[in-house]
């Protein structure tokens, strides 16, 4: 079960500027994730979440700034080497192949597991073949956990909003990565969705001890299921502790829910 | 089925089509004339088809392949009106067996009978022409001799067409020691700005042009728009029609083209092409175009084609001919002063003789200057050097011949 | 009724990963292949109508099978890998070139190093396969700019490739064997000791080389390459940051796709035009190309020979239509005539399914599935 | 002395030929700003404008009409079939593709090419037809510096001028009017466009009646250079590289990539050419153009083009 | 579109609704039917929530109403729409919006292109009173969201998801509508801007008698404001009424405002692995 090391830091994130021009996203913020937590990061929009994911994951390469992964520290790598190093995602606009099925979405996640080469699989026969009906077994009990059984071999163009999240989810869980950073897993769902998504992220916690980082602004799943919340606004880390700390905080309130919740 | 079938390659549209239309309407006036007139070659109807080829070597083979059996003996002989066709058809038609007619183009190496069995490169090669207009710029220096130190530059389209004359004018400058400089131009030649700007800092005596379609009045434009005096251009036969000269207005006035024996104008035939043909609205083309230059060049390449199956007849009885025999009727036609006459094809044409060893049957050629409003002629018959082609043939059609495992035939031997 | 899956059930994921999982259509492929392998050529041999002239094989089978295969190749850096490229036709040509070259031997003289490079003819089989690894190495070369370049000015960019080998092998008379003319003569099919001269020989080879290619490309487009390629041509930033490295995904799509249509180039030119020029391999050639793909269906094998079909038998129609019905236009009006109802259909066609014909294949299929219910 | 007057002389014939590509490529850039469709047919829009003028000229010249008057009826002519061809484009072809993609939007140009060109030659004729608006001898400057002088050809400078003028107009046109801003939606996403009420069909229609125009103008000058004849649609192709150096959605940027591509071809072809063999402007255009797009992806002035998650 | 049939159209009936959608179908790709017949109205100057889980048809009901569906390869099969009494079917798409009735589409559809301010002053495109009114009303989004404000000049393709909505709503505003189809307002907004969201639509709802047909995942928000509810799924409409009747009724309770009881279970809880019981569907 879920056993959170508190002594052990999976991602340090220390002192992170990154500005486009005259728009400074971040400005240095610094924050640590655990091994085995459920991390949330919220704050108020165009706050710099989604910008502190980029730059975790390669896609921004920060100004300032380091970030220690699984103790190596770096502050510029390529997205596919965090992808190499274990880090899996989500996007805030979904970021499914639109072409492919479900299926085929879910099978590029295991991209990085596959081993024969482009004869092999031209050939298609013998290990190529016993490979890829492997890696089929995996994926589908992806698919079978995320309860999307019926819409494997649909274009995932033509699946609603809410299935394609779930999709996504698959994809990255096919990674099997140590870091799954989700960005608004559940926006534009309704509660029971929620509930079905909460399940997933909370079950990928526990059984296969995936270390999550999460954006969304729905403050009671984002109360209900994390371990520590850490808040941005314009950029600046505003806050950082366990969600009742962080909702009693007054510049929290102030800057981002409103009213107390 | 009395019918003999003739495939007509063409091209209306594309960027060569100014240049093709006339030119097949040429060819189809006059099959069609043959059947009005005479009701076919002794009775054999001439059945045609028009395919359309837009100069582009794949689609006309695309065209042969689809043409060449149809008919109840399949295709008389094929006109491919382009260098480029005739190159990729010179094997297939040897082995289909059917003659390949290349008037005034095509490989002039296929002059030699006994290698190209089946090449027909009638009334003139490309190393002829290039002969031909060296002759012209001789003759107009004062002399072969002073040839020596002189620069010839040949503006040509970049296809096997513009190349074909060049390792003929290599010996050629080599003989007479001036200095020759190929300058090619990319198909289709609308952009030849850079060309002539090196040509204006090169200075060359005299610019050969080897254009066609839309190349040919391009370079006219430029030469004068770089102030190259257009006397000193010299067009090979395919470079010398109306709608070369018109587009570029008084800009073309004094430039010049050789001819593939004829010119513009009505000679005889065409009364009867009008009388038989027009007067009854089945013409090609509208009236005032008969008798321009590739529209007579495409009657004579017709009537060429019609002898030789008359021709054949004479051997194989009057009944539609096969491709194979129909080549012997090439090889053994001869059209003399008397038959042309009576074909009415007098004042187009110089005597005719084809035999195996010369294809090519006549290397006849004038030079015509544009005045402004019409092609003149301004030189006298002249005839390509032989001494100097046949080497070149001899020696090419013979690496031609070991490449392909071909023997080539003993001339002496066929009748 | 007839077209259901109901009652095949799949036990393995093997089954369910098979290229036709539903049993009608691997008889209807088992049926096709029957009749394009042995049929064809039988009654080819006997000369019984449809065959009862060259025409069908030469003209028409030839050009289809071959054009259908570079097809394969275009789609699948098009349809698949999202590349879009006007190049094709250069592809093709460094197919044909090399593999001109390789049959006929090659020799570089490297003066200065003081020693020569010097290949004797290889077989035909070894050229046209080298030939397509040349091109494939082109590909590679200028699959590069791609890293960068994206969308139509990547499909621009790619005509630089276009032109640039229609110029080298128009004007660099080393690759001709300086030929004057700068045409070529491709040598004798000589397979193992098989000549391959009649044009049923020749539809076989061709059909044997599109068959297996195919396949193979079937096998790495529904294989981890082909999902990679996918990928990237859907949304190469999310490909990337699930691991996907683009450098090696759209250079492999750029070699692949172009080994392929190098392979083709080289049956073109040696098995179908036999002699030819640069020409043949112009600008005009990717355009068809990419026409095939876009018509036949971006990503799909099959749509690739349903539209080579297509594009190459439509204008043939066209072209003899007028003439059985004996209109009484004159050649050049109804030459005009083709190419606007030529440009047209494939408007129409584009408008009506801009997926194309595997699209409207599919939904036929799932037409039929649901009948006699509309949906 | 020689060799730097003949260099200028190289230059600057570059320089204006690439302006009167950039006739050409300025029609790409106002379909493609105002659709996202990369025009193919513009080559051939070239060609029906020019033919539809040259024969109506022809006409009523042979009817007796003075030259100004014909000049401007046949102009007037022209602009409404280019007007009729815009329409047409827009109901059958363009308009029931909104929302596709792209490569789709391309290739059905590439069918409108086939039928505009055809359609035009039928209409009106396939032969070439010589059309004289503007005088095509040439200035030779500084003879007394150079020997021989530097050529200059005055319809070369006409050509400049005119573009320029239609630059700056357009340019204008785009950047400043809320048409313009409209024209720049669609082109992002043509269903956001059809929700916020932008009649696209009109839209288009107005471009696309633009594009003619700008086609009609360069057929004026391609048309005394060339003679009006189907070979103008080779434009198209010329014109590409310059659309991609300067960006396809810049109009200014047009202007530049066809000083950038004339100069660079021609030098080259001169200067470069004789020593490789000759005939390498074709690809040198592309090579230059690809050389540009691998340090700016976008041209150099085109719209950025956005990534991100 | 006819005068003769606008006038026949404008009866009592229509006057006080709005929009009445009626038994339409609609087929994707000629195959894929998803709506099956929906129905529903919304009277003038009425606010009318559309919920429903994934993939119910509630983007494909509002597409069908500002006739999008075309342009995505989908088709009204049976059924009618009337707005304003008027039938939708014979308008362009500009003819809906310049009729009154505009949409926000779902997914943050800015144009990536066009700077903040550029997108939300396409929204004025139909207008005709002036730029003085148009400066106007830009003022007024900005003071709805000073975000934008902020970020005016920056191309919208970089801004952040949330801003690219606020814009996609701003710009919708500015046409000064009738009615305002809303698809997923709420989406990817923070919880104080959600709040503001609803707020103004019930400001104009209030001041300028825009009405509204929302779709919302947001269900608690959503029939706070709304007058009426509909609730879609699997393309049917399974249960509607007034707003406060579907809040307290107890499978919508359960399903979409995630009350068990009276307690709000936490999402830590939740336990149920495969789906519930749904309507009769
Ligand atoms: N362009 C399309 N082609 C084919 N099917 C489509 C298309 N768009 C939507 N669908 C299908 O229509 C159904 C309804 O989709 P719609 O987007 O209307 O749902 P929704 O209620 O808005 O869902 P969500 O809450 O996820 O946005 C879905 O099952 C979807 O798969
Ligand atoms: N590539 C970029 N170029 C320019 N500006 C950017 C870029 N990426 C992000 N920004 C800006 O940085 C700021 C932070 O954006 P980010 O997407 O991280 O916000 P966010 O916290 O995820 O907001 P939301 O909750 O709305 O998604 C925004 O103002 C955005 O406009
Ligand atoms: C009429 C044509 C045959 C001339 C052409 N330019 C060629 O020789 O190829
Ligand atoms: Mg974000
Ligand atoms: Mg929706």
């Amino acid at each position: 079960m879920r056993a959170p090391n508190a002594n052990e830091i999976l991602l340090q994130v220390e002192g992170v500027a990154l500005a486009f021009g005259g728009v400074r996203a971040l400005r240095d913020v610094s924050f640590n994730v655990k091994k085995g937590e459920i991390r949330a990061i919220i704050g108020p929009n165009g706050a710099g979440k989604t910008s502190m994911l980029n730059v975790v994951n390669g896609f921004y390469h920060p100004n300032h700034g380091a970030i220690t992964f699984k103790g190596s520290t770096r502050s510029k790598m390529q997205p596919f080497e965090a992808a190499r190093g274990g880090i899996a995602r989500t996007f805030q606009n979904v970021a499914l192949f639109k072409g492919m099925s479900a299926l085929d979405n879910i099978m590029a996640g295991r991209t990085l597991k596959v081993r024969r080469g482009l004869l092999w699989q031209a050939l298609r026969y013998g290990p190529a073949l016993a490979e890829e009906v492997e890696h089929r077994r995996k994926v589908e009990e992806i698919i079978d956990f995320l309860e999307i059984e019926t819409i494997r071999k649909v274009p995932v163009g033509r699946l609603p909003y809410g299935l394609q999240k779930r999709v996504e989810l698959g994809r990255a869980l096919a990674m099997e990565p140590d870091l799954l950073l989700l960005d608004e897993p559940m926006a534009g769902m309704n509660v029971e969705e929620k509930e079905d998504m909460s399940r997933f992220i909370v079950d990928v916690n526990n059984h296969y001890g995936t270390t999550i980082a999460l954006i969304e602004h729905d403050m009671a799943v984002v109360m209900d299921l994390s371990d520590r919340v850490a808040v941005l606004d314009h950029g600046v880390k505003i806050a950082d502790g366990t969600p009742d700390e962080v909702k009693k905080s007054q510049a929290v309130i102030d800057a981002y829910l409103g009213v107390a919740h | 089925q009395n019918e003999q079938f003739i495939p007509i390659l063409s091209y209306r549209t594309g960027p060569y089509a100014v240049n093709g239309a006339p030119y097949a309407n040429g060819v189809v006036d006059y099959y069609n004339l043959i059947n009005e007139r005479d009701g076919g070659i002794n009775g054999v109807k001439i059945l045609t088809e028009e395919c359309e080829t837009g100069y582009a070597t794949d689609k006309g083979v695309e065209c042969y392949e689809r043409l060449k059996s149809k008919g109840p003996t399949g295709a008389a002989f094929i006109n491919p009106l382009s260098t480029g066709i005739t190159f990729a058809l010179t094997e297939k038609t040897a082995t289909d067996k059917i003659p390949i007619i290349t008037m005034g183009y095509g490989r002039a190496d296929s002059k030699n009978g006994a290698v190209f069995a089946y090449n027909f490169p009638l009334l003139g090669t490309y190393w002829s022409a290039a002969d031909l207009a060296i002759q012209q710029v001789a003759k107009e220096l004062g002399g072969f001799d002073k040839l020596k130190g002189r620069k010839i530059s040949l503006l040509y389209h970049d296809s096997p067409y513009g190349k074909e004359p060049i390792p003929m004018l290599q010996v050629l400058a080599q003989k007479y020691g001036f200095e020759f400089t190929p300058i090619p131009v990319t198909h289709p030649g609308v952009e030849q700005k850079s060309q002539w700007l090196a040509i204006r800092q090169n200075r060359p005596d005299y610019v050969l042009v080897w254009g066609w379609g839309v190349m040919n009045s391009t370079a006219i434009k430029e030469a004068a728009a770089v102030a190259y005096p257009r006397d000193k251009m010299i067009g090979v036969w395919w470079s010398g029609a109306e709608p070369d000269v018109t587009p570029a207005g008084d800009q073309a006035t004094g430039y010049k083209a050789l001819m593939l024996q004829h010119g513009a104008g009505k000679f005889p035939v065409h009364a009867d092409i009008e009388k038989h043909i027009y007067a009854k609205g089945k013409g090609s083309t509208e009236p005032v175009k008969i008798g321009e230059v590739l529209y007579n060049r495409g009657m004579v390449n017709a009537m060429l084609g019609v002898e030789a199956i008359r021709k054949a007849q004479e051997k194989f009885g009057k009944k539609p001919l096969t491709g194979e025999q129909v080549r012997w009727g090439l090889e053994n036609l001869v059209l003399t002063d008397t038959r042309i006459k009576e074909l009415g094809f007098e004042g187009m044409l110089k005597p005719v003789s084809i035999s195996c060893s010369d294809h090519e049957g006549a290397r006849y050629g004038r030079v015509q200057q544009w005045d402004g409003k019409a092609w003149k002629v301004i030189s006298d018959w002249s005839t390509a050097d032989e001494s100097l082609i046949e080497p070149l043939v001899t020696d090419v059609s013979a690496k031609y011949a070991a490449e392909k495992k071909i023997k080539p035939r003993d001339c002496a031997k066929e009748t | 009724m007839l077209y259901r899956e109901a009652g095949q059930f799949k036990a393995t994921y093997a089954e369910d990963m098979a290229i036709f999982p539903i049993r009608q259509d691997r008889i209807a492929l088992a049926v096709l292949l029957g009749i394009a392998f042995i049929g064809v050529p039988l009654l080819a041999s006997f000369r019984i109508w449809p065959f009862s002239t060259d025409y069908l094989l030469w003209a028409i089978l030839l050009p289809f099978l071959i054009l259908a295969l570079a097809a394969i190749g275009t789609n699948i850096l098009v349809g698949y890998c999202g590349q879009i490229s006007l190049g094709s036709g250069a592809f093709m040509a460094i197919g044909a070139y090399s593999a001109y070259k390789l049959a006929t031997g090659i020799h570089i003289p490297l003066a200065w190093l003081g020693f020569a490079i010097a290949i004797p003819p290889l077989p035909v089989l070894a050229s046209i396969l080298l030939g397509g690894f040349m091109a494939a190495g082109a590909g590679i070369l200028f699959g590069i700019p791609s890293l960068r370049i994206k969308g139509l000015y990547l499909a621009v960019a790619t005509l630089a490739a276009q032109f640039f080998f229609d110029w080298a092998f128009l004007r660099l008379p080393w690759f001709t064997n300086y030929a004057p003319s700068g045409s070529v003569n491709a040598p004798e099919l000589d397979f193992f000791g098989m000549v391959v001269r009649t044009p049923v020989e020749r539809y076989l080879l061709c059909l044997t080389f599109a068959t297996v290619m195919a396949v193979l490309a079937k096998n790495l487009v529904r294989g981890n390459l082909g999902r990679q390629w996918m990928a990237i041509r859907d949304m190469d930033i999310a490909a990337e940051l699930i691991g996907i490295r683009p450098l090696y995904a759209k250079l492999t799509a750029f070699a692949v796709s172009s080994f392929v249509i190098g392979v083709a180039g080289a049956l073109w030119a040696f098995v179908y035009l036999g002699s030819w020029e640069p020409l043949a391999f112009s600008i005009d050639r990717s355009l068809e190309l990419l026409f095939m793909v876009i018509i036949g269906g971006l990503g799909s094998i099959m749509g690739s020979f349903i539209g080579a079909a297509f594009i190459l038998i439509v204008p043939i129609m066209l072209n003899v239509i007028p003439t059985k019905l004996g209109l009484p236009l004159s050649t050049q009006a109804i030459t005009h005539l083709q190419f606007i109802i030529f440009g047209s259909l494939i408007c129409y066609l584009l408008i009506k399914e801009p997926h194309g014909f595997a699209r409207l294949i599919s939904i036929g299929k799932e037409k039929l599935r649901l009948w006699p219910f509309p949906y | 002395m020689i060799a730097l007057g003949q260099f200028l002389e190289v230059l600057i014939g570059g320089l204006m030929s690439g302006v009167l590509y950039s006739l050409v490529a300025l029609g790409f850039v106002l379909i493609f700003k105002a659709s996202g469709v990369f025009n193919y047919a513009q080559g051939a829009m070239v060609l029906l404008a020019g033919l539809a003028l040259v024969r109506a000229l022809d006409l009523l010249v042979a009817n007796g009409l003075p030259l100004w008057v014909a000049v401007i009826l046949a102009i007037g002519f022209a602009a409404v079939i280019m007007a009729a061809t815009a329409w047409l484009i827009e109901r059958f072809v363009i308009g029931p593709l909104v929302n596709q993609d792209g490569l789709t939007l391309f290739m059905s140009t590439i069918g409108v090419t086939f039928v505009i060109e055809s359609a035009a030659e039928m209409i009106f004729g396939s032969d070439v037809y010589p059309l004289r608006l503007f005088p095509t001898d040439a200035w030779f400057l500084f003879e007394g510096l150079f020997p021989g002088g530097i050529l200059v050809n005055k319809l070369d400078v006409w050509g400049a001028l005119i573009a320029g003028v239609l630059v700056a107009g357009l340019a204008v046109f785009f950047q400043r009017t809320k048409t313009g801003r409209a024209l720049r939606a669609v082109a992002d996403d043509h269903l956001a466009a059809h929700s916020v009420g932008i009649p696209i069909s009109w839209i288009w229609f107005v471009v696309w009646l633009v594009a003619g125009l700008v086609a009609l103008v360069a057929a004026t000058v391609w048309g005394t250079k060339l003679g009006v004849q189907f070979s103008i649609t080779f434009l198209a192709l010329k014109a590409l590289p310059v659309l991609i150096i300067g960006g396809l959605t810049s109009i200014p940027g047009a202007i530049v990539g066809g000083l950038i591509v004339g100069a660079g071809e021609k030098l080259a072809e001169v200067y470069l050419g004789p020593s490789i063999g000759g005939g390498i402007e074709y690809w040198f255009a592309y090579v230059l153009a690809l050389a540009v797009l691998l340090l700016r992806p976008q041209g150099l002035f085109g719209e950025r083009i956005i990534e991100r998650v | 579109m006819s005068i003769a049939k606008v006038v026949v159209a404008a009866t009592t009936e229509a006057t006080a609704l709005i929009l009445s959608v009626n038994n339409i179908e609609v087929v994707y790709d000629h195959v894929i039917l998803v709506l099956k017949g929906v129905s529903l109205e919304v009277p003038r100057g009425g606010i009318v929530a559309l919920l429903g889980a994934n993939g119910a048809g509630k983007t494909t009901t509002l597409k069908a109403v500002s006739n999008l569906l075309h342009a995505e390869r989908g088709e009204v099969t049976k059924g009618s729409i009337l707005f304003n009494g008027v039938e939708v079917k014979s308008l362009s798409p500009n003819d809906v919006v310049r009729r009154g009735c505009i949409q926000v589409m779902e997914g943050r559809r800015a144009f990536p292109h066009l700077t903040v301010e550029e997108n939300i002053l396409t929204g004025a495109f139909t207008r005709t009173d002036g730029k003085l009114a148009i400066a106007q009303d830009l003022e007024r989004v900005y003071a709805y969201f000073p975000r934008l404000k902020e970020r005016r000049s920056s191309t919208a393709g970089y801004t952040s998801g949330g801003e690219q909505q606020m814009c996609v709503i701003g710009r919708a505003l500015m046409s000064r509508p009738k009615m305002i189809l809303l698809d997923e307002p709420s989406m990817g907004l923070a919880p104080q801007i959600v709040e503001e969201i609803f707020e103004i639509v019930k400001d104009l709802n209030a001041k300028e008698g825009v009405s509204f047909l929302l779709a919302e995942q947001n269900t608690n928000m959503a029939l706070r404001y709304a007058s009426h509810g509909y609730i879609l799924e699997n393309g049917r409409v399974v249960m509607d009424g007034e707003a406060h009747a579907l809040a307290a009724n107890e499978d919508v309770k359960e399903f979409y405002l995630g009350v068990a009881g009276e307690k709000r279970k936490s999402y830590r809880d939740v336990k149920h692995y495969k789906r519930r019981k749904r309507w009769l569907a």
